[in-house]
């Protein structure tokens, strides 16, 4: 296949063996962790975050191997090498007071806001009992009521419906400590609707943070076609709002950076975009083998693994141990395991028994009036 | 509130006015609309009143309505004012694809209420003066309400807000001042519920909006010159819609004109002469008659746009057509 | 060229590849259609033969439409792709007040092709499945194909370039591979004119685009079962809408039954059943028939998603009801 | 009335005496005039571009009065106080060479493009005879085949249009001395098409202009409803194109500021945005008093009247005597009565004989298919 990826073997079961290998082999590249936030590189959050890291790589690694077993119909879009950002974004923040509408590459966020791997398995495979019915699938999930927004597939329109959960929040007089939040590929801030929402919540200071995570394509598209300006963190002055660039790759850096945005927007600064740089590490899809990604691009500093480099970061800094992780490695595997063990004995819909409504209220209905 | 002379526009505004004080859950979110009232004055005050919840937004009609579904996600009726219809062209995305689909998704409906000025006027141009009903009856998800007299503008305004789905209510935008009444109370019939505006025994004209205006003055004209009584039903809400109303007036009349503002290809007029003849074919005792607006832009010049959509005269003809058949 | 085996896909790229050396004027614009030939690959080794004339756009639906409506004034002939039909929607003014409304407003025509992947497929959902054509038709000003054939897929976007208006170009996603034909060329019927794609004597269905093939299956199993011959119109394109072809073919057999994938209110079921009431009432038989796809958004799942749109077993049964009628 | 603007008798026959007057008063707020860009600022150039405004001015305080007198239907929107900002962008640009899309306050960009008062004037007054024949009105407006576009309501939408005819020139070879510009104002900042836009041309390094007239309204909104950044200017970083900054109340700075973006944008320097600060003078159209600005921006800098200060500018740096003024004036004013005059007369389009389709190919046309 063309579009090998360079760290194709991560998704196995061999995770943190292969990091200590490749801890040696990469270790001259490393930077040396600064510790200048001490408050918010502490030890769990950076544990909690690679947790949910590990978590979405591996739920990530299952579905690809089950929709290359034919088992999941339509497409499966997967986050790898985005887990640091994704991670770092969901452990943030807080089902149930906090707003998140996460995208496509999200596993890592989705699991660490809350998400279980159940919801995520039943979503793809399509289970009647999952949050969506079978009636959508895989990305297309939340729990919106819980704040946990289902995105729509075109790009750009979370940004304005997070910040409408915000205003009816202020409205409410209910916005104290919240924080909305999402995210955003390069190619997706193209859209017309991403302007118009983040112009939105600036003008009304809400505590929103967009996270664009410059994964260097879109698609296909690399960013040279998608936008002209040096970096897109040159756009937030022109918002009025606070801009952030982040090494997406790694997840102390991340945690510092995306963090210490949630806890601006949090504390009425307003809102925060920050712009993470990294790779994707897979095809747009399973379906794309990604053989347009230029060799000196995977072989770059932007095409480190953010999983294995997680691990040496927390190695490094004594956060954790090569055993704690394997320890996590395998219950996290174990869990996934579970929920797609369960996800796939559940019944799919069933058309018969369908409600085909697409209104809430029965008198708007108008049910079947073809004869 | 009882008022004498209100007209369309007034409704408009008092339905707001009502439902800002009555809950807590309703706010206002459009393009000047704050001090300014907006561009038809329909939240004259309202802000005054209402500081926190009357809000003037940017000229962004994709993330006003992105806006509003997050809002109402939250609990809130959030009531967005499109400065003209034609502008909500832009919002079409968030209408029919986030607002229309959640429900059917995820189980949590999205009660937002969309206001369109809609409909020409003489001198609007093809960017002032439509009138995009089946646009938005076409997806599903949506309910998509024409109300055509001061006291349905008043009630089913207050009904969309209270209804738990999108609602895209279409305002006639001729109707705003041209129409008095001297109260705003109704009879206060249902979203969905069709009412005979005139009764008639020889024919039906099934029309919504504005042009339930034109085809009562159609039937006059036909009353005086002919004797002919011609039942007009006004549809109130294009989706749902009311077959049964529709189908029991052509019981009684067996003759069928069905009436729009809107373009011809599909649309209303389409709708209800397709369900009227699957459901109720044997009813007709004439084939069905059908009159729209011309197919091109809503031209500018009063001349033009006099032509462009039905007139009394062009509605008489149909109709002669069809008594005479 | 004449292919074997050359599937409805190929015959896009392989008009596309024509349109290209034939005439300077055209140009494909559209996300990931470079290099990487397209989500779909219709666009396949294009940019490699024509590296200036083939363009990978930013993700900017509005704008590559308002970029091609520029172009198209300064005389080219534009062909822009969206990724999925679904994205036109953020696109959708830019086509219907910007190209729609260009000729009749100034005079000067818009020769611009859009390319709506549309249709839909199973597991794809509710944003990757729709069926547009109906919008877009509804609309004064633009052309809307639905090629339902190998052959029509080449021959309909080659004459759609050659067109002076916008031109909607859907193409069905389940048919891009699943329809093989040994040849591109076919009977090159002009746009605005219907085929009978299966000669019957006994019912009429009016379909276009993926259901043409679901009508023709009913039809043989409907002829099998009890020995009907049911004649399928393929519309072919449903605006302009060869009212012509299908009222002749009512005329034969006196029983109508509109078929269509896309939503239920309005749209091209409903036209054709208003056209032929409206035109050709005396002719029916029997109510006439409509069956689309249901009124939610399209589901996900395979199992909702068969059942959402019509099948053969919903056709016959639609059918066998007319039969008997 | 609540809304009279300080300059309300501008639009009178008494322009040049006026002037004269306000010299006096104003003299001590005038910048002096800095001539660093000889090239650009030719006594000829400013003797252009001010008659360009002058004809505005006249023309449009021609159409007020007609609005007002009922022989308008539908809305009248002014220019009055962007004519230096509007006239300086049309006198760069030459018909048939270069495109152009002005918008609803540029009549004095109209004029300095070329386009004669007879086309205003019929297309106000619906004559059968103008440029849209009585099917489109007031500033929907253009002659498309000249690389003059007629703009649709939809704010932002003309911006990836002018890129299109340049974008359709560079594939034909024809790009080399073009240049593409259009208006649009602060409001219309906020539109996703106006964001698609800019960022299409951006990439494709097309000569595109786009001035910003930030005018401190959209209809009744401020600014600050609709923007949170500084300036509208720091957009220009963000999507990788120049930007300039110029005060739209000056003749001489306007036509420099925006005669040098012109020629950078000729002289393959891409995408230029101009941020120009003024004041709406007029209200949103004639049918508002624009009662809702406050009286301190109405006094302020901002509210200087382009022509008075033009006029003075002109005068004071010799290239043109109060006499001179006048008289273009008058001829100006005779102009348009001329052309007013012509289009009042002139038959109005007729229903019967209309030809209503919207495609141009008769085989395309179905006709009135209702029966
Ligand atoms: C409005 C819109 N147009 C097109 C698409 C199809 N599409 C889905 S993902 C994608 C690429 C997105 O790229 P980017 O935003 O960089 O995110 P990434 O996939 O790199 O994470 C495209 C074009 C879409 N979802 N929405
Ligand atoms: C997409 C869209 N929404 C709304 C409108 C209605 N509208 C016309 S002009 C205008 C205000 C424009 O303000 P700005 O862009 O600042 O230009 P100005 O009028 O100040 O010159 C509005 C809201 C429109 N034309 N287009
Ligand atoms: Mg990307
Ligand atoms: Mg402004």
């Amino acid at each position: 296949m063309n579009g090998v990826w360079q760290g194709e073997a991560k998704i196995n079961a061999e995770i943190p063996l292969l990091i200590s290998q490749r801890l040696i082999k990469h270790c001259s590249v490393l930077p040396s962790p600064t510790l200048t936030d001490a408050d918010l590189q502490t030890k769990d959050q950076l544990r909690t975050i690679y947790r949910a890291m590990l978590g979405g790589r591996l739920m990530e690694a299952k579905l690809s191997s089950l929709y290359k077993a034919g088992k999941i119909v339509g497409g499966v879009y997967l986050g790898t090498g985005q887990e640091a950002v994704s991670a770092s974004l969901g452990c943030s923040l807080t089902m149930g007071r906090d707003v998140y509408s996460p995208l496509i590459r999200d596993q890592a966020g989705r699991t660490g806001f809350g998400e279980p791997f159940l919801d995520c398995a039943r979503t793809y495979l399509g289970s009647a009992a999952g949050p969506m019915r079978g009636r959508d699938g895989n990305i297309h999930r939340g729990n919106p009521a819980e704040g946990y927004l289902a995105m729509i597939s075109h790009l750009g329109t979370s940004v304005s419906a997070v910040a409408g959960v915000l205003l009816a929040r202020r409205i409410k007089g209910e916005l104290e400590g919240c924080v909305g939040a999402t995210c955003i590929g390069d190619g997706g801030t193209s859209t017309g609707a991403f302007h118009e929402g983040l112009n939105l919540a600036a003008v009304e200071k809400l505590p929103l943070v967009v996270i664009i995570a410059d994964n260097q394509f879109a698609y296909s598209t690399p960013s040279d076609r998608q936008f002209a300006c040096r970096d897109l963190s040159a756009r937030a002055e022109g918002y009025g709002v606070k801009g952030h660039e982040v090494d997406g790759t790694s997840l102390e850096d991340c945690a510092r950076v995306i963090g210490g945005a949630v806890e601006a927007a949090r504390e009425g600064g307003g809102p925060q975009l920050v712009v993470a740089k990294l790779l994707r590490l897979s095809g747009h899809g399973e379906h794309d083998d990604g053989s347009y990604v230029p060799q000196e691009l995977r072989q770059s500093l932007l095409a480190r693994d953010c999983v294995e480099l997680g691990a040496e970061q927390l190695i490094a800094a004594g956060h954790a141990t090569r055993e704690e992780i394997t320890q996590w490695s395998s219950e996290l595997r174990d869990a996934v395991q579970e929920a797609v063990a369960i996800a796939t004995q559940e019944a799919a819909p069933d058309a018969r028994t369908e409600d085909w409504f697409a209104l809430s209220t029965p008198s708007m209905r108008e049910g079947d009036y073809e004869s | 509130m009882i008022a004498s002379d209100v007209t369309y526009i007034d409704a408009i505004r008092e339905a707001q006015a009502d439902l800002l004080r009555e809950d807590e859950r309703v706010f206002l979110y459009g393009q000047d609309i704050g001090k300014f009232g907006g561009a038809f004055k329909a939240t004259k005050g309202l802000q005054e009143a209402y500081p926190d919840r009357v809000i003037d937004s940017p000229i962004s009609e994709d993330a006003m309505v992105g806006m509003a579904i997050g809002a109402a996600i939250e609990g809130m009726r959030p009531i967005v004012e499109m400065q003209f219809a034609d502008f909500s062209s832009v919002a079409f995305n968030q209408l029919v694809n986030h607002a229309g689909t959640h429900y059917y998704r995820t189980g949590v409906p999205i009660p937002i209420t969309v206001r369109m000025p809609s409909g020409g006027t003489p001198g609007s141009g093809p960017f002032h003066s439509q009138s995009m009903e089946a646009i938005y009856a076409h997806y599903p998800g949506l309910v998509v309400v024409t109300p055509a007299t001061v006291s349905d503008a008043y009630s089913m305004l207050k009904q969309s807000v209270e209804l738990d789905d999108p609602v895209i209510f279409c305002e006639h935008k001729f109707l705003y001042r041209w129409l008095k009444s001297d109260s705003l109370e109704g009879d206060d019939l249902p979203i969905g519920k069709a009412r005979i505006a005139r009764h008639g025994k020889h024919a039906t004209v099934v029309a919504y909006s504005a042009m339930v205006h034109e085809a009562v003055r159609a039937a006059d004209i036909l009353k005086e010159e002919g004797g002919w009584d011609v039942e007009v039903v006004d549809l109130r809400s294009v989706k749902p819609l009311d077959t049964d109303t529709v189908i029991a007036s052509v019981a009684r009349t067996g003759r069928l004109l069905a009436l729009g503002e809107a373009f011809p290809w599909g649309g209303v007029t389409a709708e209800v002469i397709s369900r009227v003849c699957t459901e109720a074919f044997h009813l007709l005792d004439a084939p069905p008659q059908r009159l729209n607006a011309r197919d091109t832009p809503v031209p500018y010049h009063p001349n033009l746009w006099a032509a462009h959509r039905p007139t009394p005269e062009s509605i008489c003809a149909s109709l002669r057509h069809l008594l005479t058949y």
